[in-house]
């Protein structure tokens, strides 16, 4: 947009210079374009005002589009650049734009007309960038996966919150009171669901082990059958099928404060010793960690939403932050698989933190190329 | 068939929620997926009302004390589905009128109030968490204070407000974009294995 | 043994708090209080802009300024938003600066129309005349785009279904070359789409209300001048509220309900559209009208009260901590 | 309306109810909310889904024989059906197969819209701001020396730090890198430091929002219900 725009006006500049030097200067530069990466239902119309607004205090545009009546629009001049895009609606549409000058004593001058044929792209060639570096990451996850069976070690750091979950578990069996385990209020469209339901896994193992009373209430419907299923599967691998019961994981409403309105309900009345606050919440986050806390309950919280943080640190006794929520299921299933993943994620990271410093480095010296090659935002 | 088909279909329909971003021709494809994932996810409602259904019904059976109130949710979901279904058929009819009372003047206020109790929680767990016990519950506490304060300044006061400005421009932009950043990554990266079929968890179990 | 004061502290009950923070909250909402805050540059702006528009009136009486208000907001954000609006619209009848508004969502009508007919009724404003209400536009981004022209071929007829070239008002404000200023209030991102079309294109001046929530999206604006102010939740509200308080105290006097009344009183001519509103108040529309005028600050009285109490407690907290933690290394 | 109201300022109070202890009040009103919601929901589904996205349209395809627009809608109402197979103890498995359309679709949705909005933008948010200058600045950080004054010093620093911030932070969340690694023990508390400013301060800026949100409610029933309740006994 902005390299479009300056080049405009540096052509506009160009051309104006020799031009005005021997006669008047035009009275507006204007361009139509494809616009890119598009299936051509839109181009683009570009319009420089050159005269002042005393002189010319209004443009009129004449605007044809394929079949349809032309159409007329009144532009105001204020010395602005105006940018407007034209809908097309599919490939292969002639537009013609015309432009009058509407001089301060109300006579019209033509000022010309510019056209084209709008154009549809296969590929859009923005997002080819996020496709490369998803390949590479494929690479960097296969690579690593390998490893990992061949039985290299890979190395994970200790996240706090996660040490804490089997003394929780123990508390609530040596208190005799259940465990709540609360995956996230979003549905499976949502990554921190999923890695929500990784952590119950182990949990939900453990809590059979010990024959603790177990409530996982959900909030979508999808959700809940694939706890229930989680759940069976754990019981069964913990040796305890006959503890299981399809009430175990349930739905407990299905908007957002009515959920917390049933949930903390039920938390007020069985009074579990544990509850878990794993997965994607919004301002609900807060009604569940203090209702818990009331109860006497440990809350061991992780999300990804980066506005319920503050309240999950304050109100509770561990929490895990942001990315710690996806490392944990790996750290707690110590499968290869996934330990490979986080190992790919992190040279990822790498990648990228040393990308940014170039590219602040270049900047540093007036270099666009590392940011308008790879960090272009426009999409 | 039980397995491999599930992660096939996962596979494919993977490839085409990228597809439908990448190729600018699919755009209006894209809308007919996305009313698929509709279409689909409507018939999963099935499922959620009747785990409640279960839930609520078990306690019936076990006479458990709360039962009273059990057979209250009962009660207002078929009053709230027969009357809405009614008036979705009889528009301008006494029923729809009735649907949207007691959305405005059962759900809202219900709503509201809920929400509202966050003013209390808020409350006593900035009383409950923000003690000077370590460096890091200081540095929380004080910014904490500092913006409270900065919200409502006055006077002689109003500097805590530019200090607000300030942490919202700068410490809390910079923390939040870390955040941000990496679980961006993060989300990709599980994306990628759940399309690779790495990442399993969502057919509810292990192998 | 007697348990220590830190003690207790530590383990203070939360009903207490709650019971506490109730209180402190409802004290200044009962007892009328008033927080009247420092007025920050981007609200000043808004007020400022209002009154050269008044001033230029006055100089051109024959083709004045008008000020578009455009409700973007519904009603669940209309306890932040409905004083700003309230108050930039008092401002502007009292200034009696030609006023046209609209909503930009279909929940918002209602809203609309009561909000516009409350605020012209205090200052006896004439439909078609002084103000008028175009109901919800469809689409928006037409009807922004037509103002640029001639807004009466877009939008016929008003929301009562008068005809458009029937009504003075738009006679004589019907495109943006007299519009001065566009308030927009909301809660969502419209003010973006206000500086897309209104400003970019045709260079209108755009003064925003929003929640506090969603203030810090708009500063960029503010520095760029894409806007010309900002309201930022309840604290924005409560500043424009006292200057236009200050105002109607020069303006009118302290005696609000005399003057009320009195706009009533010396017209027997029926020139008011009873369809509009009736001409006229109970005791019970009275004071209703009176305590608007000083919701944003009572609601900042309010919410001021809860932020010190909060600081309060959070001193104590610490106090009480330093002083157990002094008493167990003594042991 | 008064009896609509009067409802509604019940309703408010048995959940504020809550915060004294749990009672029957609440309980109901609790019981009362899920049952709404639950079949509020049940009446959107069927009038913006059912209705809207696959009866209308079906018989608007069969009217206008668009006979590829149709096999599409029944192919997912079919699929849509197969979660229905949950009910039955043996073909529970075929659920399956929905359940994982959804979550392939949505997370290769996700893979480009993520990198889109969570990493480029932020990650070029962070070399340069809203104008597109430099955060990195040398020009502000020299109007600093020549004239020292508070603006001038937060033009100057207010870059660098959030740079500096962003990528500590990001040091910060590398897992597979060991605690005595230099750059993790340099980052270590810097970044520690940055997310509890950010903590802090998101809290005290969302406490407002809060209390605002029960002044509301208590505007409500002082401003609105009150003086109706007056105006309805008295008149």
């Amino acid at each position: 947009m902005k390299t479009k725009k300056i080049m405009i006006i540096l052509w506009a500049l160009l051309f104006c210079l020799p031009v005005a030097a021997e006669e008047r200067a035009p009275l507006a530069n204007f361009e139509l374009k494809d616009t890119p990466n598009n299936a051509g239902e839109q181009v683009e119309f570009l319009f420089v005002p050159a005269a002042s607004p005393e002189e010319v205090p209004e443009f009129l545009l004449h605007i044809a589009i394929g079949d349809e009546p032309v159409k007329e629009r009144r532009l105001v001049n204020a010395g602005k650049e105006i940018f407007l895009p034209l809908i097309t609606g599919e490939a292969g549409v002639p537009v013609e734009v015309r432009v009058e000058a509407v001089m301060d004593d109300g006579s019209l001058k033509n000022l010309g007309t510019s056209s084209l044929v709008s154009r549809g792209e296969w590929l859009n060639m923005n997002s080819m960038k996020a496709f490369i570096l998803g390949l590479l990451f494929i690479a960097l996850i296969i690579f690593y996966v390998g490893r990992a069976k061949k039985g290299k070690d890979l190395f994970i750091r200790k996240i706090p919150g996660l040490e804490a979950i089997d003394d929780a578990l123990g508390r609530a069996t040596e208190m005799g009171r259940p465990v709540f385990y609360v995956p996230g209020t979003s549905s499976m469209a949502d990554v921190a669901t999923l890695a929500s339901l990784n952590i119950l896994r182990p949990v939900a193992r453990q809590v059979a082990k010990y024959e603790t009373p177990f409530s996982v209430p959900v909030k979508d419907p999808i959700v809940v059958s694939v706890a229930q299923d989680v759940v069976k599967e754990a019981y069964m691998a913990a040796g305890r099928p006959d503890l299981y019961d399809d009430g175990i994981a349930y739905l407990a409403s299905m908007g957002q404060f009515d959920y917390s309105g049933a949930v903390s309900g039920s938390m007020m009345r069985e009074k579990p010793a544990t509850v878990f606050l794993l997965g994607m919440f919004y301002a609900e986050s807060l009604i569940l960690a203090e209702t818990a806390n009331s109860v006497g309950a440990i809350q061991i919280a992780g999300t990804d939403a980066s506005s319920q943080l503050p309240f999950f640190i304050a109100a509770c006794d561990y929490t895990l932050i942001g990315e710690e929520l996806y490392a944990a299921s790996a750290y707690m299933s110590r499968e290869p698989l996934l330990l490979g993943t986080l190992k790919a994620q992190d040279i990822l990271k790498g990648l990228l933190l040393l990308l940014f410093v170039t590219a602040i480095i270049f900047q540093l010296f007036g270099i666009d190329f590392v940011m308008d090659t790879f960090l272009k935002p426009e999409w | 068939m039980k397995r491999t088909l599930p992660l096939a279909l996962a596979f494919i329909f993977g490839l085409i929620g990228i597809a439908v971003q990448i190729v600018p021709a699919l755009k209006g494809f894209l809308n007919t997926m996305l009313d698929w994932m509709a279409i689909i996810g409507s018939f999963a409602l099935a499922l959620g009302v009747s785990s409640l259904t279960r839930h609520h019904m078990t306690k019936i059976r076990r006479k458990h004390k709360d039962m009273f109130f059990s057979y209250v949710t009962f009660v207002t979901m078929l009053f709230m589905m027969i009357i809405g279904l009614i008036g979705y058929f009889q528009p301008e009819s006494l029923y729809q009128r009735l649907f949207g009372n007691m959305y405005n003047y059962v759900r809202v206020p219900l709503d509201a109030s809920m929400f509202a109790l966050l003013a209390f929680f808020i409350t006593s767990a900035a009383y409950r968490a923000f003690r000077a016990r370590t460096w890091l519950a200081t540095v929380l506490l004080v910014a904490g204070v500092v913006v409270m304060m900065g919200r409502v300044a006055f006077g002689p006061f109003m500097i805590f407000n530019d200090i607000t400005a300030w942490l919202m421009k700068v410490p809390t932009t910079a923390a939040m974009r870390g955040l941000t950043i990496g679980i961006g990554l993060g989300i990709v990266a599980t994306s990628i294995k759940i399309v690779l079929g790495i990442e399993r968890s969502y057919l509810g179990g292990g192998e | 043994m007697k348990t220590p004061w830190y003690e207790k502290i530590a383990s203070v009950d939360k009903k207490i708090l709650y019971v506490i923070m109730f209180v402190v909250v409802m004290i200044p909402l009962l007892a009328k209080w008033t927080y009247n805050p420092d007025v920050m540059d981007e609200v000043q702006d808004i007020y400022d802009e209002v009154e050269e528009i008044y001033a230029y009136n006055l100089a051109n009486p024959d083709a004045p300024m008008g000020i578009l208000f455009s409700f973007d907001y519904g009603p669940s954000t209309s306890a932040e938003l409905d004083p700003m609006m309230m108050s930039v619209l008092r401002h502007a009848f009292l200034r009696k600066i030609p006023v046209v508004t609209w909503v930009a969502f279909v929940d918002s009508i209602d809203l609309g129309k009561r909000i516009t007919n409350f605020i012209a009724k205090e200052y006896g404003a004439v439909y078609g005349e002084d103000f008028v209400f175009m109901g919800y536009p469809y689409p928006m981004t037409a009807a922004v785009v037509a103002f640029g022209s001639d807004v009466r071929k877009f939008l016929v007829k008003d929301f009562y279904g008068n005809v458009s070239t029937d009504l003075p008002l738009l006679n004589k404000i019907y495109n943006y070359k007299s519009i001065g200023l566009i308030v927009t209030v909301s809660g969502t991102s419209m003010p973006r789409f206000w500086v897309t079309y209104a400003n970019t294109l045709y260079g209108k001046k755009i003064a925003t209300g929003t929640t506090a929530v969603s203030a810090a999206d708009f500063y960029p604006f503010l520095q760029t001048k894409q806007m010309i102010g900002m309201m930022g939740g309840l604290r924005g509200a409560a500043e424009y509220e006292k200057l236009v308080y200050e105002l109607e105290t020069e303006l009118i006097g302290t005696d609000t309900e005399m003057y009320m009344q009195s706009v009533y009183k010396q017209n027997t001519v029926q020139k008011w559209d009873t369809k509009v509103f009736t001409p006229g108040y109970t005791e019970e529309e009275l004071r209703e009208h009176i305590s608007t005028r000083m919701t944003a600050r009572t609601g900042m009285a309010s919410q001021a009260a809860a932020h010190f109490f909060v600081i309060f407690l959070i001193i104590l907290a610490n106090l009480g901590y330093f002083f157990k933690r002094r008493a167990e290394n003594k042991r | 309306m008064l009896f609509w109201y009067t409802v509604a300022v019940l309703l408010s109070l048995a959940i504020f109810s809550f915060l004294w202890k749990d009672n029957p009040l609440y309980k109901f009103a609790e019981h009362l909310f899920v049952g709404t919601m639950v079949g509020y929901t049940i009446v959107m589904v069927f009038s913006q889904i059912i209705m809207r996205k696959i009866v209308d349209p079906i018989t608007l395809a069969v009217h206008n024989h668009q006979y590829l627009n149709l096999i599409s809608l029944i192919i997912a109402t079919l699929i849509g059906l197969l979660y229905l197979s949950r009910f039955s103890q043996k073909a529970q498995w075929v659920s399956r197969y929905p359940i994982s359309i959804t979550v392939g679709f949505w997370s290769g949705y996700a893979i480009v819209t993520s990198f889109k909005t969570n990493i480029l933008t932020q990650v070029r948010g962070t070399v340069v701001d809203d104008m597109g200058a430099p955060l990195l600045n040398g020009e502000l950080l020299g109007d600093f020396i020549k004239s020292p004054s508070w603006s001038s010093l937060d033009l100057a620093v207010s870059g660098p730090l959030l740079v500096f911030g962003v990528i500590v932070v990001l040091i910060y969340f590398f897992f597979s890198i060991k605690n005595e690694n230099p750059m993790v023990r340099f980052a270590n508390k810097p970044a520690l430091l940055y997310l509890m400013l950010g903590f802090g301060a998101s809290f005290g800026y969302t406490f407002m929002g809060r209390i605002s949100l029960f002044i509301g409610r208590m505007n409500f029933i002082f401003n609105e219900w009150w003086p109706l309740l007056k105006q309805t006994i008295g008149g």
